[in-house]
C-alpha cells in the first residue's frame, strides 16, 4: 500500500511539473525563457512520471521477484538518463543556434556574448 | 477554375476513400484466419517469440529481401547523384 | 479509469497545448522548442503506457525515441545556427 | 512443320513465306523490265535535275531539315495541335493532377456503374 | 563547421551507447520489439550524431565511405547467401533451415508466453544481423552523400 | 589500446544493464547473453574507441569517479533540479523576470567536465548554457533573473550559481 | 459518440491522404511536394496498422506478454517494409531536388520544365 | 467510450493538426519541424495500436533520419516557399 | 543436380540478378575489365535462367514456388477445406513465361550493348548494379503471385529506373525527368499499397489467387480496383497520364531506355493480371473493357500525332512507345469487353487478346532496337536533334539497316513481326467495331510516315562536314542490336510458331481465372 502512495505522489508531481513547463512554453516571451521552462520543467516532470514507473516495478519485483520487472526498472532508468542528457544538450544547441541567428534575449539587462564572435 | 477542378478531384477521392470508415470497423477485423494461423503456429514453427519478426524474416522473408534491395537502390541512386564526373564528361541534352 | 490512464490522458492534452506554440511560434526556434517539449512528453507517455499495457518490452521504444529525436533537434539547431 | 504454318487471325490468314516469294517474283519482274530499257536514255541535259530553272544547290544545302518535312501535315492539323501541345506543359503538378483526375473519374465510373 | 564542445562530447559519449543499443535491438529482434531495420537505424543515428557534431571535413577523414559500402554489401550478401544456403539444405529459398534443430541458434520453443531466450529462431537472428548491417551502412551513406552535395559549393 | 579497453568496459556495462533480468546466471543474466554481449561490446569498442575516451587515467580512479558521478546525480544535482522547478513555477505563475547573458568562468580542464558542468547549469535554477569559449572553457549562460549588480561585472565565478551544494567541486572531482 | 471515435482512425487516414494530395496539387515548391508525399506515406502506414488492430489486444510478441488476444501481426510486418521504402524514396527524391537546384537554380515546379511538348 | 478511445482521439487530433501545419507553413524549415512532430505523434499512435516494432521504426527512421534528410535538402536548396 | 537447379529456378530467377547487383560495387573496385566480365557473366546466367524457366513453364504447365517453407503443408492452414497460402509464392503461368522471355531478350541485348556504349562514363559500377536491380525487379513483378510482393518489386523497378534515368547529371535535364518519374511512381505505388490495405482488411489474404477466390466485389473492392488499375495504367503510359513517358525515355541513356520499355510492360502485365485474374468474373466487363479501349485509342492516336512534329529523335520514339502501348490496351480491352459473351469471345475476343499479347513482345523488341540505334547515333554524333543530324548512312551502314528493320517492323510492314501482331489486332477489332480498326490503321500509317521522316533525317542526304569523322559503332553494340533484329526477322517470318507455342497458352492463362486460382488453392 505504501508503494501506491509513493507512486501516486510521483505521478502528481510529474503532472504538475509538466503542466507548468508547457504553460511556461506558452507564456514566456522569447526562445531562451521558453527553453528554461521546457528543459527544466518537462525533464523534471518526465523524471517523476518515470520514477512512478520505477517504483511500480520495484513494488512488483518485491511481490513476485519476476525477472521482467528488473528489465522494466533498468530500461526506464536508462530512458530517463538519456532523456535528461539529450534535453540539456539539445536546449544548449537550440539556444546557441538562436543566438547565432541574431535573436537577442528580450529586455536583457546584460549581454556578455554580444561582442564575442567566432 | 483550376483550383475548383482540383478541389472536386480531391473531394471525389476523399468520398471514395471514406467508404473505409464505414465498411471496415476499427478494432474488429472482418476476417483474421491468416493472422490467427501466424499467432498460433508462428512461434513454434520458427522459434521466434516476436511474431512480427517471424513474419518479416521467415514467412515473408522474401519481401524483406526486396525491401533491403530498395534501400540499396536508394543508396546507389543518391551516390549516383553526388558522384564526381570525369573531366570532360558531358552529354548534350538539347 | 486508472491513475496511470489519467496521467497519460492529461499528458496528451499537454501535447495539444504545446502544439499551440508550434502553430504560433514567431520564429523557427520557438517551434523547435515546442517540438522538443512534445518529444519529452511523448517519452513520458510511452514509459507510463508500458505499465498500462503491462508489457515491459515496450520501454525499448521510449529509449529509441529519446535517443533518436535528439538527432533531429541537433540537425535543426545546426541549420538554424548557419553551420550546416 | 509448325514453323511454316499459316498464321490464322480472326478473319483471315497470313503466310509470310508466300508473301516473300511473291515479293521475290515481283522484284524479279521489275528487274527484268528494267533490263529491257535503253541504257542511253539519261544522257545529256536530261540528267540535270530541273528545279524551276534554278541551279542545282551544293551538297550541304540539299539537306532538308526534319522540321520542314511534314510542314504541310502539321499546318493542316493546326487546330488539333493547338489544343494538344499546351496540354504537355512539362509541369510536375499537372502530371499529378491528370493522374488524380483519371483516378477520380474511375472512382465515379466504378462506384456508379 | 563543427558544433560546440558540449554537443561534441555528448555525441562522443552517446556513440558507443547508440552502437550497443542498436546491436542489442538487432540481436534481440526475435524476442523484443525491434529487429534489423530498427537496430540499423539506431546505429546509423549514432554515426549521424557524430556527423552532425563535427565539420564535414573532419568526419570524412574519419568515416570511410568504402568501409560503409563494404558493410552494406556484406549485410546484403549475408542475407542472400543465407537464403541460398537453404537450397543446399533441401529447403526452398530463404527456408529456415536452422530452427528447432537444437543446435547453434535452434533451441526449441513451445507455444505461449515465455521470457525468451537468445539462442532460438534459427535463421532469423542471422538475417537480422545482415539487415542491421545493411541498414546501418545504407542510411549513413545516404546522409554522408547528401552532405557532400551541400558542401561542394562551399570551400 | 587503453581507450579500447575503457570503451569495451563501458559498452559491456550498458549491455548488461539492458539485458538484466533475462536469466539466472550471476543473478540476472542468461549465459548466451553474456557471450553475445562480449561480441557486441568488442564490436562497439572497435568502432567507437577514438571517440569515447581521449584522456589517460588509472582504471581504479575511473571506477571511483563513476561511483561519485552516480552519487552526484542522485544527491546535489537532484536537489538543484527540484529547486530549479520551484523557480520555474514561480516565474511561470508570476511572470517576473530580468534576463541577461553573462560570462561564467568555470576553470574546467577536460571536455567531460565541461559537458557535465554545462548540463548541470542548464538543468539548475534560472540558468541556461548558450555558448562556450572553446579555448578557456568559459560558458555563456542565459540567466532568467540576473541578480542586482551582476550586470556590471565582466564575468562571474561558477560557484555563485549554485546555492545548495558546491556542484562545481563535485564536477571537478568526477571528471577532471 | 463512441461510433465517432471508432471511425476516427480511418477518417484521420483519409484526411491525411487528402492533405498530402492537396500539397502535391496546390503547392509549387518541390520540397513541399515531397513533404506532402511523405505525409501520405505515413497516412498509408497508419491505415495498414489500423486495419490490424483488435480491441483490447496485446502486442504480438510472446516475450513477457500478458495473456490476451493479439493484434494482427501481418500488417505490422507490411508497415515495416513500407516505412523503409518510404525513407528510401524520400532520400532519393530529395537528392534529385538538390542536384536540380544546383543546375537550374530553382525548386519551383513551374520553372522546372525544360522538357515539354 | 473508453479512456483508451478518448486518449487515442487526442493523439489523432494532434496528428491532424500537425499534418495541416506541414502543408500550410510557408517556411519550409517550420514545415520540416512540423513533419518531425507529426512523426513523433505517429510513433505514439503506432505504440497505442500495439505495434511496438512499427513504433520503433517510425521513431528512428521517421523522426530522426527523415527530419535530418529534409533539413539537409532544405540547406541544399532554399528555405522559403515563394509566394505565387 | 539438374533437378535441383530446375526445381529452384524461380528463386534463382530473382536471386541471380540480385547477387550480381549486390556484388557490383565491390567487384567494380577491381578494375573495368573484371567488372565488364562480371556484367557479361551475370547477364548470361540471368538470361539462361529465364529461358530455362520459361521453357519449363511452356512445356509442363504453370510453376509455383513457395519461399521459405520446409514442406508445402506449412503454407496452408491445418484445415484442408479452408486451405490458403500464407507464404510468398511465385506463380508463373504461360503469361508470366511470355513476359519472362520478353525480359530475357531485352536483357541479353541491352547488357551486351551497354558494355561498349557506356564504357567512358563515371560511376559505372553503380550504374550496372542499378541495372541488375532493375532486371531483378522486372523479373519479380512478372513472376510473383503475391500482391504485396508485387508492390515491393514495383518499388524496386521504379526506384532503380528513376536513378538510372537521372544518370546524366551534367545538365540537370535528366535529373528533372528522373524526379518526375520517381515522384509519379511513388504516388502510384502508394495507391497500390492503399488498395492492398483495403483488400487485406476485408479478406485477410495477400496471395492473388487466395484474394481472387474470396472476393465479394463490395463497394470497397471497387475502390481498391480503381486504386490498382489507374496507377498501373499510368506506369505503362496510357494517354491522359502519359506525360512522363517522353521526358523519361528521352533523357535516359539509350540502353536504359530500351529496358524501361520492358519495365513499363511489366506494369501492363500487372494491369492485365488485376483485371483478369484478380477481379475477372466480378467485373462489369463492358465498363472496364471500354475503359481500356478508350485509354488505348487515345494513347494510339494522341501518341502518334504528338510524335510527328518532334525534332528530338528519342522523344519521337517515346511518343511512338505511347502509341504502341495503345494497341495493346485496345486489343486486350476488346477481349475484356466480350469476356461474358462466349460466342464473341471465341470468334474474335481470343484473337484480339492474342494480338495484344503478341504485340507486347514484338513491340518490346522493335522499340528496344530503335532506342539502341538512337543511342548508337548519339554516341557517335553527340546530338539527338533531327535538324542537325543527317547523312549518317554513309558512315554507319549496319546501324542504318538495323534501324530500317526496326522502323518497318513497328510500322507494320511485312514481313516483320509488327505486321503479324497488328494484323491480328486489326481483324479482331474490326469485328468488334469497325471504327476502332480504322483508327488503328490510320495510326499505323502515321507511324510509318513519321519513321520515314526520321529515316530521311538521320541517314539520307549527301555527306556533311561536321560528321566527317563519324565511324560505325563498336562491335559489341552491333551484336546487342543484332539479337533484337534477329528476333524481329524470325518472328516476322514464322509468326505461327510463336503464336501457337507462346501466345495461345498465355491467352488461355489470362482467360482462365479458375485455373489460376486452382493452381494454388486446389493443387496442394
Amino acid at each position: 500500500m505504501i508503494w501506491n502512495v509513493f507512486i501516486g505522489l510521483s505521478l502528481l508531481i510529474g503532472l504538475v511539473a509538466n503542466t507548468l513547463g508547457i504553460v511556461g512554453v506558452l507564456r514566456f516571451p522569447d526562445v531562451y525563457t521558453q527553453l528554461h521552462a521546457e528543459t527544466k520543467a518537462t525533464t523534471f516532470g518526465s523524471i517523476f512520471t518515470s520514477l512512478a514507473v520505477i517504483l511500480y516495478g520495484i513494488s512488483k519485483f518485491c511481490q513476485t521477484s519476476d525477472g521482467q520487472y528488473v528489465t522494466l526498472i533498468l530500461h526506464a532508468l536508462i530512458a530517463v538518463v538519456v532523456l535528461a542528457i539529450t534535453n540539456a544538450t539539445g536546449a544548449h544547441a537550440i539556444a546557441r543556434a538562436t543566438y547565432r541567428r541574431g535573436h537577442r534575449p528580450v529586455k536583457a539587462v546584460v549581454d556578455h556574448l554580444e561582442g564575442f564572435s567566432k | 477554375m483550376r483550383t475548383a477542378l482540383f478541389c472536386v478531384i480531391l473531394l471525389v477521392l476523399a468520398g471514395g476513400l471514406l467508404l473505409m470508415a464505414t465498411d471496415l470497423s476499427f478494432g474488429h477485423p472482418l476476417r483474421s484466419d491468416m493472422d490467427d494461423y501466424f499467432i498460433r503456429h508462428g512461434q513454434y514453427q520458427t522459434g521466434v517469440n516476436n511474431i512480427v519478426t517471424s513474419i518479416v524474416f521467415d514467412f515473408r522473408g522474401f519481401d524483406t529481401l526486396g525491401e533491403a534491395t530498395v534501400l540499396f537502390t536508394a543508396v546507389l541512386g543518391v551516390g549516383l547523384m553526388f558522384r564526381k564526373l570525369h573531366s570532360g564528361e558531358e552529354y548534350e541534352n538539347d | 479509469m486508472s491513475p496511470w490512464m489519467f496521467v497519460v490522458t492529461v499528458l496528451a492534452g499537454l501535447i495539444l497545448l504545446a502544439m499551440v506554440r508550434l502553430i504560433r511560434g514567431p520564429t523557427s526556434a520557438n517551434r523547435v522548442v515546442a517540438m522538443d517539449a512534445i518529444n519529452t512528453l511523448v517519452v513520458a507517455i510511452m514509459i507510463v503506457l508500458s505499465v498500462v499495457f503491462k508489457q515491459v518490452i515496450f520501454i525499448d521504444v521510449a529509449i529509441v525515441y529519446a535517443l533518436l529525436s535528439y538527432v533531429g533537434v541537433l540537425f535543426i539547431a545546426k541549420y538554424l545556427g548557419g553551420e550546416l | 512443320m509448325a514453323l511454316f504454318q499459316t498464321l490464322k487471325t480472326a478473319a483471315g490468314v497470313w503466310n509470310p513465306l508466300l508473301w516473300l516469294i511473291a515479293l521475290a517474283v515481283a522484284i524479279g519482274i521489275g528487274l527484268y523490265i528494267r533490263s529491257r530499257g535503253r541504257a542511253d536514255s539519261r544522257q545529256g541535259p536530261a540528267r540535270e535535275p530541273f528545279i524551276s530553272g534554278n541551279p542545282e544547290p551544293e551538297n550541304a544545302g540539299a539537306h532538308i531539315p526534319a522540321t520542314n518535312l511534314y510542314w504541310g501535315f502539321t499546318e493542316a492539323l493546326k487546330g488539333w495541335y493547338q489544343k494538344l501541345l499546351p496540354i504537355h506543359t512539362g509541369v510536375l503538378t499537372d502530371y499529378v493532377a491528370w493522374f488524380l483526375g483519371v483516378m477520380a473519374l474511375t472512382f465515379i465510373i466504378a462506384l456508379a456503374g | 563547421m563543427k558544433m560546440t564542445k558540449i554537443v561534441r562530447t555528448t555525441a562522443d559519449a552517446f556513440y558507443p551507447f547508440c552502437l550497443v543499443f542498436g546491436l542489442y535491438v538487432v540481436t534481440h529482434g526475435h524476442l523484443t520489439p525491434g529487429g534489423g531495420f530498427q537496430g540499423g537505424a539506431v546505429m546509423a543515428t549514432g554515426t549521424a550524431l557524430l556527423i552532425v557534431s563535427r565539420s564535414y571535413r573532419e568526419i570524412t577523414g574519419r568515416l570511410r565511405q568504402t568501409m560503409l559500402k563494404l558493410c552494406e554489401a556484406f549485410g546484403l550478401m549475408l542475407f542472400l547467401l543465407a537464403g541460398l544456403q537453404s537450397l543446399a539444405n533441401a529447403r526452398p529459398f530463404l527456408g529456415n533451415w536452422l530452427t528447432q534443430t537444437g543446435g547453434f541458434v535452434g533451441s526449441v520453443v513451445s507455444y505461449g508466453p515465455n521470457p525468451g531466450s537468445l539462442d532460438t529462431g534459427g535463421l532469423v537472428p542471422l538475417l537480422n544481423v545482415g539487415v542491421g548491417l545493411e541498414v546501418f551502412g545504407g542510411l549513413t551513406l545516404i546522409i554522408l552523400c547528401m552532405l557532400s552535395g551541400i558542401k561542394e559549393d562551399r570551400p | 589500446m587503453f581507450a579500447f579497453i575503457v570503451t569495451f568496459l563501458f559498452s559491456g556495462g550498458v549491455y548488461l544493464l539492458l539485458t538484466a533480468g533475462s536469466g539466472s546466471v550471476l543473478g540476472f543474466w542468461a549465459p548466451q547473453e553474456l557471450w553475445v554481449g562480449l561480441v557486441i561490446s568488442l564490436a562497439a569498442a572497435l568502432m567507437a574507441r577514438n571517440y569515447f575516451f581521449r584522456t589517460r587515467r588509472r582504471p581504479l580512479d575511473y571506477l571511483r569517479r563513476w561511483v561519485r558521478a552516480v552519487a552526484y546525480v542522485f544527491g546535489p544535482f537532484f536537489a538543484e533540479l527540484t529547486k530549479a522547478n520551484l523557480d520555474v513555477a514561480y516565474r511561470v505563475l508570476t511572470g517576473h523576470m530580468r534576463p541577461g547573458i553573462v560570462r561564467v568562468k568555470t576553470g574546467m580542464k577536460t571536455d567531460a567536465a565541461t559537458l557535465l558542468m554545462a548540463n548541470s547549469i542548464t538543468l539548475t535554477p534560472g540558468t541556461l548554457t548558450v555558448d562556450i569559449d572553446e579555448e578557456t572553457n568559459d560558458l555563456f549562460i542565459h540567466m532568467i533573473d540576473v541578480p542586482e549588480g551582476m550586470e556590471n561585472r565582466d564575468s562571474i565565478e561558477v560557484e555563485e550559481l549554485f546555492s545548495l551544494f558546491n556542484c562545481p567541486s563535485w564536477v571537478r572531482r568526477i571528471a577532471e | 459518440m463512441t461510433r465517432l471515435f471508432l471511425a476516427l482512425p480511418f477518417v484521420t487516414v483519409v484526411i491525411l491522404i487528402i492533405l498530402g494530395l492537396g500539397a502535391m496539387l496546390f503547392k509549387k515548391n518541390l520540397i513541399k511536394i515531397l513533404l506532402g508525399l511523405s505525409l501520405m506515406e505515413s497516412a498509408v502506414n497508419l491505415l495498414l496498422v489500423v486495419i490490424g488492430y483488435r480491441q483490447d489486444s496485446v502486442a504480438p510478441i510472446f516475450t513477457n506478454v500478458p495473456s490476451g488476444e493479439m493484434a494482427m501481426p501481418t500488417v505490422q510486418a507490411l508497415t515495416l517494409t513500407s516505412i523503409v521504402i518510404g525513407v528510401a524514396t524520400s532520400a532519393m527524391m530529395l537528392s534529385f531536388a538538390m542536384v536540380l537546384y544546383k543546375r537550374y537554380g530553382t525548386v519551383n515546379v513551374l520553372e522546372i520544365r525544360k522538357l515539354k511538348h | 467510450m473508453t479512456p483508451y478511445l478518448f486518449f487515442q482521439g487526442l493523439v489523432l487530433a494532434g496528428l491532424i493538426v500537425s499534418g495541416i501545419l506541414v502543408v500550410t507553413f510557408k517556411d519550409l524549415l517550420a514545415a520540416a519541424i512540423a513533419s518531425g512532430a507529426f512523426s513523433l505523434l505517429l510513433a505514439l499512435e503506432f505504440y497505442l495500436l500495439q505495434a511496438p516494432d512499427v513504433a520503433i521504426a517510425e521513431a528512428g527512421i521517421g523522426a530522426g533520419l527523415t527530419t535530418a534528410i529534409f533539413i539537409i535538402a532544405i540547406r541544399g536548396t532554399k528555405r522559403y516557399e515563394e509566394e505565387e | 543436380m539438374q533437378t535441383f537447379l530446375i526445381s529452384h529456378l524461380p528463386a534463382l530467377l530473382v536471386a541471380l540478378p540480385l547477387l550480381c547487383g549486390f556484388l557490383m560495387p565491390v567487384i567494380g573496385r577491381a578494375g573495368p575489365r573484371v567488372r565488364n566480365g562480371w556484367v557479361l557473366l551475370g547477364g548470361a546466367l540471368t538470361a539462361i535462367t529465364g529461358l530455362l524457366l520459361a521453357i519449363q513453364v511452356l512445356r509442363f504447365g504453370p510453376v509455383t514456388y513457395v519461399f521459405g517453407a520446409a514442406h508445402t503443408t506449412q503454407t496452408l492452414a491445418e484445415n484442408p477445406a479452408a486451405a490458403f497460402p500464407i507464404r510468398i509464392m511465385f506463380e508463373i503461368d504461360a503469361l508470366g513465361a511470355l513476359m519472362i522471355i520478353n525480359t530475357t531478350l531485352a536483357t541479353l541485348a541491352v547488357i551486351i550493348y551497354s558494355v561498349a556504349a557506356e564504357a567512358k562514363q563515371s560511376g559505372l559500377d553503380m550504374f550496372y548494379a542499378l541495372f541488375y536491380l532493375l532486371i531483378a525487379g522486372v523479373y519479380g513483378m512478372v513472376a510473383t503471385g503475391d500482391l504485396f510482393n508485387f508492390f515491393v518489386f514495383l518499388e524496386i523497378t521504379s526506384l532503380a529506373g528513376a536513378a538510372l534515368v537521372a544518370y546524366r547529371i551534367d545538365r540537370g535535364v535528366a535529373v528533372e525527368a528522373g524526379l518526375k518519374y520517381a515522384l509519379l511512381s511513388t504516388l502510384a505505388a502508394l495507391a497500390v499499397l492503399t488498395a492492398i490495405g483495403i483488400l487485406f482488411g476485408q479478406y485477410n489474404a495477400l496471395n492473388i489467387a487466395a484474394l481472387a477466390s474470396r472476393l465479394q466485389f463490395t463497394p470497397l473492392d471497387k475502390v481498391a480496383l480503381c486504386l490498382l488499375i489507374v496507377p498501373l495504367a499510368m506506369k505503362c503510359g496510357a494517354v491522359p497520364m502519359h506525360f512522363w513517358t517522353p521526358d523519361v525515355y528521352t533523357t535516359a541513356p539509350s540502353s536504359v531506355t530500351a529496358f524501361l520499355v520492358i519495365s513499363s510492360q511489366a506494369s501492363l502485365y500487372g494491369l492485365f493480371r488485376v483485371l483478369f485474374s484478380l477481379y475477372g468474373a466480378m467485373l462489369s466487363w463492358a465498363t472496364f473493357g471500354w475503359f481500356l479501349i478508350i485509354l488505348g485509342v487515345l494513347s494510339a492516336f494522341i501518341g502518334v500525332t504528338m510524335a510527328i512534329p518532334q525534332k528530338d529523335v528519342k522523344r519521337l520514339m517515346a511518343y511512338h512507345a505511347v502509341s504502341q502501348t495503345g494497341y495493346m490496351l485496345l486489343a486486350v480491352g476488346v477481349g475484356l469487353a466480350v469476356l461474358g459473351n462466349a460466342s464473341a469471345l471465341a470468334k474474335f475476343g481470343r484473337a484480339a487478346i492474342a494480338g495484344g499479347l503478341f504485340h507486347i513482345i514484338n513491340y518490346a523488341s522493335c522499340k528496344g532496337l530503335l532506342f539502341l540505334t538512337a543511342g548508337a547515333i548519339f554516341l557517335r554524333t553527340g546530338t539527338r536533334n533531327l535538324n542537325r543530324l543527317g547523312a549518317l548512312g554513309h558512315a554507319m551502314p549496319v546501324t542504318m539497316v538495323l534501324f530500317m528493320i526496326a522502323a518497318l517492323a513497328i510500322a507494320g510492314i511485312p514481313p516483320f513481326n509488327g505486321f503479324a501482331s497488328k494484323l491480328m489486332i486489326y481483324q479482331s477489332v474490326f469485328h468488334f467495331s469497325p471504327l476502332l480498326a480504322i483508327v488503328a490503321m490510320i495510326v499505323s500509317i502515321l507511324t510509318l510516315a513519321s519513321f520515314v521522316k526520321v529515316f530521311q533525317a538521320l541517314f539520307m542526304g549527301p555527306r556533311r562536314p561536321e560528321f566527317a569523322n563519324v565511324r560505325e559503332v563498336p562491335r559489341p553494340m552491333l551484336i546487342g542490336m543484332s539479337v533484337l533484329a534477329a528476333y524481329i526477322v524470325i518472328a516476322g517470318i514464322f509468326p505461327q510458331f510463336f503464336v501457337t507455342r507462346m501466345i495461345a497458352p498465355a491467352v488461355n492463362a489470362l482467360l482462365d481465372r479458375a485455373g489460376y486460382i486452382a493452381t494454388i488453392l486446389g493443387g496442394i
